[in-house]
């Protein structure tokens, strides 16, 4: 037996030889045999390697490592460079009382994490400008898609039975969502539009619009607000994928009219780790809340009269509801929204508007640098992601190559164009890095610059209401109370 | 313990954890070029390979990011396997009443007509229903989902006998994974004849539940549906010949925590994951041996044993003593233990699997609660205690209501907090008493309360 | 919080202690060949750099393992200069009576006689006395061990004449660097006139405390005597031209664990450490601010201030209602709190060093609990409480005496277990009652018990 | 301010005012300048380094850690490759639950260290045969000059008169203890005479005598048990300095009479660390109790007859006594003796001894091969550690250069001799590389070697008694018994 499956399995010999005896068997063989139908045993063992120990397999695992070359990343869409606070990380990520811990079905028994939850849909309210949030889901493309079947599902029964069943996307959404959106649109009947909002009138056979914001270009586009109206003037409902980093010093799609905001969280304290696991958040007003997908963290009292969390709206879930669930979500990404929270918890409002203002500044000392050597910039209100078309004669696989060499990764959307996303792990040093790869494609050479807190985008973009406004947002942000605070949780 | 049927808590090994903090993993972005990331394509065929031997399937996708995301994908896989087979119409999907609801709520959204097969009275699947209804809608019949064992903790012997009759009629086999900690080694869903199954990573591959996720749920799928597994729009590489679309925003899902089931099935090997597989059944079998003298045991095998888990009836308690089974799920709270799986998939059951991590002391401390509950229980039963002001009833018990409030309960503050003896050395308290759930679907608030809202108590 | 007395207990950050897991730290062995350290040795380089700045000091030994060690490696080396300078006589240690026990203890070991000299009523060194002995013992006088701030918690203004006493008399002056978390960044023992000190990393710099270790008590030294710092037979570099003695296995003592140091030292920078210093005075005298009001507070400085901690006067009670200092340590306990340092510097007092760590909210409580604890004292001297059964003589009460045993107290469940309103969602439940510690002493066993011994309660 | 020290400062801007006021200063200088006289106040900042960050931070150290080349080691002297149990590393040494504590003082509030600090001792004790252990000694060295130091303050009053003032060392003890058991017999003038146990008689002037057990040189000796009865019978005490791993298989110094057994606990899963922290162990008998250097856990009772435990015999330690302490120790290293201690617990009596057996295989095997390639081998009965001479010609510098490129580091003692110490976390593979490398130094090639269980060491040697009795270290052996056992204390 390997020196692991010792550690990992419970009962030792004598253990296993007393309880083989309450069974009333002789022997584990036995047990099993008696058990399994014959007819369906496998005859030998699994063809997998031999065992490695716990020391050997960590060996292994740093090889496997040291395979992966990490590039900084300014790719972006929805995937940004983020910085894991490492009290979280100690504490809640490398901690197996957070964990290994289950669904809080028994409520009682789990106050601590459904108010980290809580914590979470609060931030998400908030920052959102929506009236209902849940505990996640499992990542933005799904998150999105289960805005449009909420949608679908919601409708009137007149739309239903007049065939109500088309659904706008934008074309400036994520690829991968949109990728993502048309597998399940198609099983239901939906039949997807892929347009551009800014063109897109909309009709009586539209029960949905899907936009993004900021869109995939990075653009923050003037016409949000009256694109929600345009819609709802036609009774379409309209769901923002929103970068929830960006909602700091954005003014909130709620606050436009949006019906479902959604979107990832992994910028929050959580690395990007090869694409997940991320917590997705969702959104969206009162009137949907018996339509709402996923877990809802809701408060109640106890019986004597304490303030007592639980899950709420059971009945919603496929667990009650089967066939007739509003999704077929059980298991989503709690651990996660509670890293996300509590890294907002830890930054507080403040900490939330620096990070936010500084990866925005980032964005803006390239875009200028840029400029300046020559490039095009896309659009002027962006917030973390510029868009750049290259000098005539500069092509986007040249600079790939010289990126490449100094480990930088952009997105590269045509021979002409591509974009840079800046996250929180993105350094001063990594922008003028940056910059001087810019220079080196068109032969020049760049001036270093240094960030500051300047911010491109226009005064009408910019949000004027208080977000992380609660008191968990503004208690804990010194390391010894987050320490207890995750303790007492 | 945390004793959940059909949710395999295992352990999760400190050194399982430790590589997702490393910066060679954590911080790679999931569309970095493919010639940057050999580290983790490098154990993503491993892990394939090895999940298609534990399984017997030919070909393993890693994009779903849950059990329920992969039942889509693998009904979606079906789907497009029928209409690459000219048969767009087979849209009819068998389910089982003893299904978890994941089973129903992806079989819509995939586009399936649900059609729901009965269960006898050994809580096996009613092989005579399913036949007739797979013959009633055989030019239909697009797939089955079965869990194995069944949700019910039992190896049905019909399971073969059950796949023939589906693929007789035209019909592919899901096969929910959920259980698959009652499998690898032993037997697996090649060998009963499925087409496609999904695998709970977060069960029996040792991915921690987080509370609630994360978790992972790739789906191995037989030779002639590999073609059809999901691709990324992102990645070229991912997915068969003729993809359908991606089911997940990542390629490879959360491909972080796949290093968990990774290191898991290297450091346990071949024999190592067999022994696994034998140890759970063996707890399982050992609960239902002390269990049995004081509960029923809904269902079991033919030779009066259980799977790797198991159904304690709770049911005539309501009859005969007003309680029911969330009045012991709560009065367990009061013993240091987190209920097992409540009312499903029989309402009014408890649903226990140990699994094979836990060692014969914890089982045995399991077992005492369970049984000294149902002591408490009789004592109803009896007309000893009341049927309304009970130990059940009242339960949990927090601290501040056994020395601040005035105590004016039928029972002593020691049964109520200190009912058996290894309570003096592992007392948990709980931080609040029994939640009214009503009451705040009634009032729904889902954000943090005001500080002063807290006073209300 | 754990306000413990010359013991800065402040933060142990996360980010101070990953690094000492990197394999690149962990695995390397002391003896390995200097060039495979490259790493570790340009730590020590700037560590040493960094420190010596801190304290004013030219040079800096990192071997000795914990602040005694240190203590006794700086007398060695004053030892081995007076050698150096034919003054092999000068063997008398001056300590006044409030150092701390290692003080003495070290000195024995390093082969000095020790004279004790006298504090003031303000608990300052007596000067005078302090100028008699030197001139007492002026041809033998080898070294003055002061700590500062004083363990009493006052900067003495009188430092630099003490130490220009012991240097006009041939001596050198060994500071105890226990209480540098007062200094770093404001002052330094260079400044006060000291020639050697010692500082607990484990205090000042964040090395955490572990339950009694891991330390590091690195020695630093004015330019004459860098010659004599410790070497080592393993390790040619190390330590000064007439280096004493290695005063620990390994050259570099805990070597890892200066990782933690010097993790402080970078993140802080000077303008944190000098805020750190200045936020541990804010601290203590806030706890001073609101305690004065309830309790003496035995010295202060010239300005009514403490230093980063301060004694509390706790020598009444015992008089007045038999309350003895240990029995506050006890209650407060019940409180959620380990008690402050008890009996030192000053028998039956209390010394509380709440460090820069702790934020407003948590000195509040602490506050909160000691005002508590003053009025159940106050009942007690009033009459209304009973001298010997009352809540401080029978704490700490656990969940079990409570609940478990007959209540026959004179005070109710409630006031023993939640005295003050925020016990209600911080309750700790301590494991046993109060200890007896001469019962141990006289049956001494120090292997674990058996079992069954176990059950003799 | 930098972003790091407000995560250490506990107050933040309100409260820090709020503080103040309450202490009645308009500001921190103000306070500052009331509290520390104006004469000894520095005048400037200190020339120290701005700030890094935290992320900043740990891409430094990541960097720093690069610059050490950590070799596979063979060096021993006390020091040797261990394997921290994962279990352990995560909730022991990065949980804060247990390496933020402080030293015990409030006894009812820290039963579980406690708890584990009597395992320690109850290990100790077990393993040395003797009646009495500390919790812990700062390292091996300083623990035998302890030994020193109290045989020398427990002489008969006749003795003291009498100047018996020498003191034993064995030539072959690791030579940094010798160094610092040097320093300190000094100064208490003790004379100190190193020389070879096997010819030292001993006489009336001695009062203790130093051995090392296994030798530096790797020299499991047979004339231990006649060394001490010869010391005895002219009343000299005997301290052996042992290797507690050693003593699983080897009979134990206490039953051949040892007055003190002390060591190291490092190999007891706690890395190396370029010198530490490690935990020393000191055991001796019970008529030296009031004499015993540092913390003893005691067993009692509390008020309502509980066992309880706390640290006894306060009224030896220095806080106490002062300058009659029986030393000046007083922080020590419980954390690292929790370590060591729970890698018994984990491993139990049967995975302590496959661990002792395989070090000693691993010699054995190497010794074999070596003395198949021509080496000669020192001593033929050693634990770990052996002790090898080159053929003709052969020098070890040559040996060093090829064992260097290898990452192998040897111990060498002289041009044709070096010892070579084997560790839990030596490989098979490693062992065949060692034989490589023996192999090209005499342009030979190796035959690979398969380690197995047989020992070398003559049946004289073994203890028969034995040892992790106590239940303790017969349950906790699943990984998730430990982490139950490592939460409940
Ligand atoms: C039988 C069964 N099927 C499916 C699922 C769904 O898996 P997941 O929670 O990963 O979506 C579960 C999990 O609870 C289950 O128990
Ligand atoms: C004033 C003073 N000096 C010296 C020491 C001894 O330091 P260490 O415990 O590191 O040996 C202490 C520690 O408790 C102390 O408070």
């Amino acid at each position: 037996m390997s020196a692991f499956s010792n550690r990992h399995i419970g009962p030792n010999a004598a253990e296993k030889t007393a309880m083989l005896e309450k069974i009333g068997v002789k022997s584990v063989e036995e047990l099993v045999d008696k058990t399994i139908p014959a007819h369906i045993r496998l005859k030998g063992e699994l063809n997998i390697d031999a065992a490695l120990t716990e020391e050997e397999y960590l060996a292994h695992a740093q090889e496997l490592a040291a395979k992966n070359q990490v590039f900084k990343s300014f790719i972006g869409l929805g995937y940004n460079e983020t910085i894991i606070p490492p009290v979280i990380q100690r504490n809640v990520l490398e901690n197996p009382g957070w964990y290994t811990a289950y669904t809080p079905y028994q409520a009682e028994i789990s106050q601590g994490r459904l108010e980290a939850l809580l914590n979470f849909q609060t931030m998400v309210m908030e920052l959102t400008g929506m009236e209902l949030a849940n505990a996640s889901l499992l990542d933005e493309s799904t998150a999105v898609a289960e805005a449009m079947i909420m949608f679908f599902n919601a409708r009137k029964r007149a739309d239903v039975k007049a065939g109500r069943n088309k659904c706008f996307v934008s074309e400036f959404s994520f690829p991968q969502t949109i990728d993502v959106v048309k597998g399940r649109a198609e099983n239901l009947g939906i039949e997807l539009v892929i347009g551009n909002p800014e063109t897109f009138e909309g009709d009586a056979t539209f029960f949905g619009a899907l936009v993004q914001y900021p869109d995939a270009l990075g653009r923050v586009k003037k016409n949000l607000e009256g694109f929600i109206s345009r819609m709802h003037a036609k009774d379409i409902k309209v769901s923002v994928a929103a970068d929830l980093l960006s909602l700091v010093l954005l003014k909130s799609p709620g606050s436009m009219g949006a019906d479902v905001v959604c979107g990832s969280t992994q910028r929050f304290g959580v690395p990007m780790g090869y694409g997940g696991p991320h917590a997705a958040y969702f959104a969206t007003k009162e009137d949907y809340k018996r339509h709402v997908p996923g877990r809802i963290i809701g408060v109640s009292k106890d019986v004597d009269d304490n303030v007592a969390l639980r899950m709420a709206l059971q009945t919603r879930e496929q667990h009650i509801k089967r066939d007739k669930a509003t999704s077929n979500i059980c298991t989503a990404q709690a651990l996660l929204a509670v890293m996300a929270s509590m890294y907002a918890v830890y930054h507080g409002p403040q900490g939330m508007r620096e990070i936010a203002t500084s990866v925005h500044n980032k964005a803006k000392k390239v875009a200028e640098g840029a400029v300046a050597l020559g490039y095009e910039l896309g659009y002027d209100q962006y917030f973390d992601t510029i868009w750049l078309k290259t000098p005539v004669g500069v092509m986007t696989h040249d600079i790939k190559k010289i990126a490449e060499a100094n480990k930088f990764n952009f997105r590269y959307i045509s021979g002409s164009e591509m974009t840079l996303s800046f996250g929180e792990r993105v350094t001063e040093t990594d922008i003028n890095g940056v910059l001087a790869v810019l220079a080196a494609a068109v032969k020049k050479n760049a001036t270093a610059t240094t960030l500051d807190t300047t911010i491109a985008l226009e005064d009408e973009f910019m949000r004027t209401d208080a977000v992380f406004t609660h008191e968990v947002f503004n208690k804990y942000h010194s390391e010894s109370k987050m320490m207890r605070y995750l303790k007492r949780l | 313990m945390i004793p959940l049927g059909s949710c395999t808590m295992k352990l999760n090994a400190a050194s399982e954890l430790m590589p997702i903090t490393f910066p060679g993993f954590a911080h790679m972005h999931p569309f970095a070029p493919l010639e940057q990331a050999q580290g983790y394509h490098e154990m993503f065929a491993q892990l394939e390979k090895d999940l298609c031997e534990a399984t017997g399937f030919a070909a393993m996708s890693l994009q779903p990011n849950s059990g329920a995301q992969g039942e889509y994908a693998g009904l979606m896989v079906i789907k497009a396997y029928h209409e690459a087979n000219g048969d767009a119409d087979r849209k009819v999907c068998l389910i089982p009443s003893s299904a978890h609801g994941t089973n129903p709520a992806s079989a819509v959204m995939a586009g399936f007509e649900i059609v729901v097969t009965k269960c006898d009275e050994m809580g096996n699947i009613d092989v005579e229903d399913l036949k007739a209804k797979a013959e009633e809608h055989k030019d239909r019949l697009g797939a089955l989902m079965v869990t194995y064992p069944s949700t019910h903790g039992v190896y049905e012997e019909a399971i073969q006998e059950i796949t023939s009759i589906i693929h007789a009629h035209g019909g592919q086999v899901y096969m929910d994974g959920a259980n698959m900690n009652a499998q690898v080694g032993l037997t697996n869903p090649g060998n009963i004849g499925a087409d496609v199954c999904h695998l709970n990573l977060h069960k029996t591959f040792a991915i921690p539940h987080g509370g609630g996720g994360p978790g992972m749920g790739p789906i191995g799928v037989a030779a002639h549906l590999a073609d059809f597994l999901p691709g990324s729009v992102m990645l070229e590489k991912a997915g068969g010949s003729k993809a359908i679309n991606a089911v997940s925003a990542a390629p490879y899902g959360s491909a972080l925590i796949l290093m968990i089931s990774y290191a898991y099935i290297k450091m346990l090997g071949a024999e190592g994951l067999r022994h696994s597989t034998e140890m759970a059944i063996v707890n399982a079998n050992y609960i239902k041996a002390r269990l049995s003298e004081h509960y029923g045991i809904l269902y079991t095998g033919k030779n009066n044993t259980v799977a790797h888990e198991m159904i304690l009836d709770c049911r005539d308690f309501k009859r005969d003593a007003g309680v029911e089974v969330a009045d012991i799920a709560k009065r367990l709270i009061d013993y240091g233990f987190h209920s097992p799986t409540v009312s499903f998939p029989v309402a009014e059951t408890l649903m226990i699997e140990p699994t094979e991590s836990e060692d014969k002391e914890e089982l045995d401390r399991f077992c005492d609660a369970m049984i000294s509950i149902r002591k408490e229980i009789k004592e109803i039963e009896n007309g000893h205690a009341d049927r309304e002001n009970n130990l059940l009833k009242n339960a949990p018990h927090t601290a501040d209501c056994i020395i601040n409030k005035d105590w004016n309960y039928p029972y002593s503050p020691q049964e109520a907090a200190y009912p058996i003896e290894y309570l003096k050395d592992y007392k948990y308290w709980v931080p609040v008493r029994r939640v009214d759930n009503a009451f705040g679907d009634r009032n729904l608030i889902c954000s943090c309360p005001s500080i002063e809202s807290y006073e209300m108590a």
